[in-house]
């Protein structure tokens, strides 16, 4: 099972701040994204046009990067810490 | 001193005090000469609206790490002595305290170099956001540096 | 808060606190987002030799009167919101605070400019000097940066 | 009468914190200097080597300024405020 995490603004398009995906193993993060894109095509539009970023355990990895059971995926909107 | 002050790099809701952290960053040697500091405030005016409030939310464990890699990289790479960053979470008013970043130097130089990179850096690689409540209601911040 | 803190250009003996000067220049405008302050202390080490402490001298109403020219000239030539500025003279143990200059801007990128600018200026034409103790005694420091 | 101050090391060299000179009406800072170089031929050098600064009252000034009475002159060597 992979956990998936929403933060900020994803929350609200999600719906909630957290989901589980049971994916084949030697899945992508691709593999997931098409996943996550037939759950909620805005979310997976998002990802497509790249206006969030992803993190596996912590590290932004590429879509071909293969996940393993309990991974923790995080979808990153554009940081905004800091100040102006 | 609270024990808190002993970790350089902090994501916290309650407020720091400046001074505290510049002579926690003293103790590190008697040799700094320069201590650069950015702090940033919540601005009333964000792109000509009216803010009242203004809430942060971090990624816990990945917020932290990329802020223990910033001080990292500029202690290795402008060869600071030290570096501390620590951001707040939760609500913050206006005028509050919300980041900062502490570069400890031999030199003023370094750490002039060192505070104004890795505020920029905070701003790129450190997943954090901002919500700021106007008085046409609340929006999260997506622009990027 | 001392009623010192209400003059933004100082020379005194006795230490400052970093947060109190903070505090003071936030109450300058609720648009102040970047705050940038340098903070100047005494070292160990000077040219390979080992100091114990420090002493400064200057000329009076004539220093006073170059960091409020700087100020000003910041405030102006750099956009930035306020700026205060505080040498302190007589005896510096290692460690101690010397000098404090803090630029209060809109956006941190003119606070840096400015407070990266003032202290090099204030170095170049404020007529301060200094007089380091060392093992081997004492020295008026002459090089200028 | 010209008041003349010595800072930081320039006290030492000059043995006082300060000195009085009297001269004709319509000197300049340049005949002052001629005026300390006799009473001090060190800090005579100095001066003219440019290895000190000259203000009259608070301000530095070139040589051909024209001194009045009660003026203040300040010999001031290099600076060394702030941090190295």
């Amino acid at each position: 099972m992979i956990i998936v995490k929403y933060f900020a603004s994803l929350k609200n398009i999600a719906g909630k701040e957290e989901d589980h995906f049971d994916l084949a193993k030697g899945s992508s993060l691709l593999d997931l994204c098409q996943a996550i894109s037939k759950t909620n095509p805005q979310l997976g539009k998002m990802v497509h046009e790249k206006k969030v970023m992803i993190s596996v355990n912590l590290d932004v990895v590429s879509m071909d990067h293969i996940l393993n059971d309990d991974d923790e995926v995080a979808l990153l909107p554009p940081f905004s810490g800091g100040t102006q | 001193m609270s024990q808190a002050l002993e970790s350089k790099v902090r994501i916290q809701i309650e407020n720091f005090d400046v001074s505290d952290e510049i002579e926690a960053i003293k103790k590190v040697s008697p040799n700094i000469g320069g201590i650069v500091t950015f702090l940033g405030t919540g601005r009333e005016q964000s792109k000509g609206e009216t803010i009242s409030e203004l809430n942060f939310e971090h990624y816990p464990q990945m917020a932290e790490k990329k802020l223990e890699e910033i001080r990292q990289r500029a202690i290795e790479e402008y060869k600071i002595i030290d570096m501390s960053i620590i951001h707040r979470i939760g609500k913050i008013d206006i005028g509050e305290n919300i980041v900062l970043i502490v570069a400890a130097g031999e030199h003023r130089k370094e750490a002039f170099i060192a505070c104004e990179w890795a505020i920029a850096e905070l701003k790129r690689i450190t997943p954090i956001w901002k919500r700021e409540t106007t008085t046409t209601g609340e929006v999260w911040v997506q622009d990027t540096p």
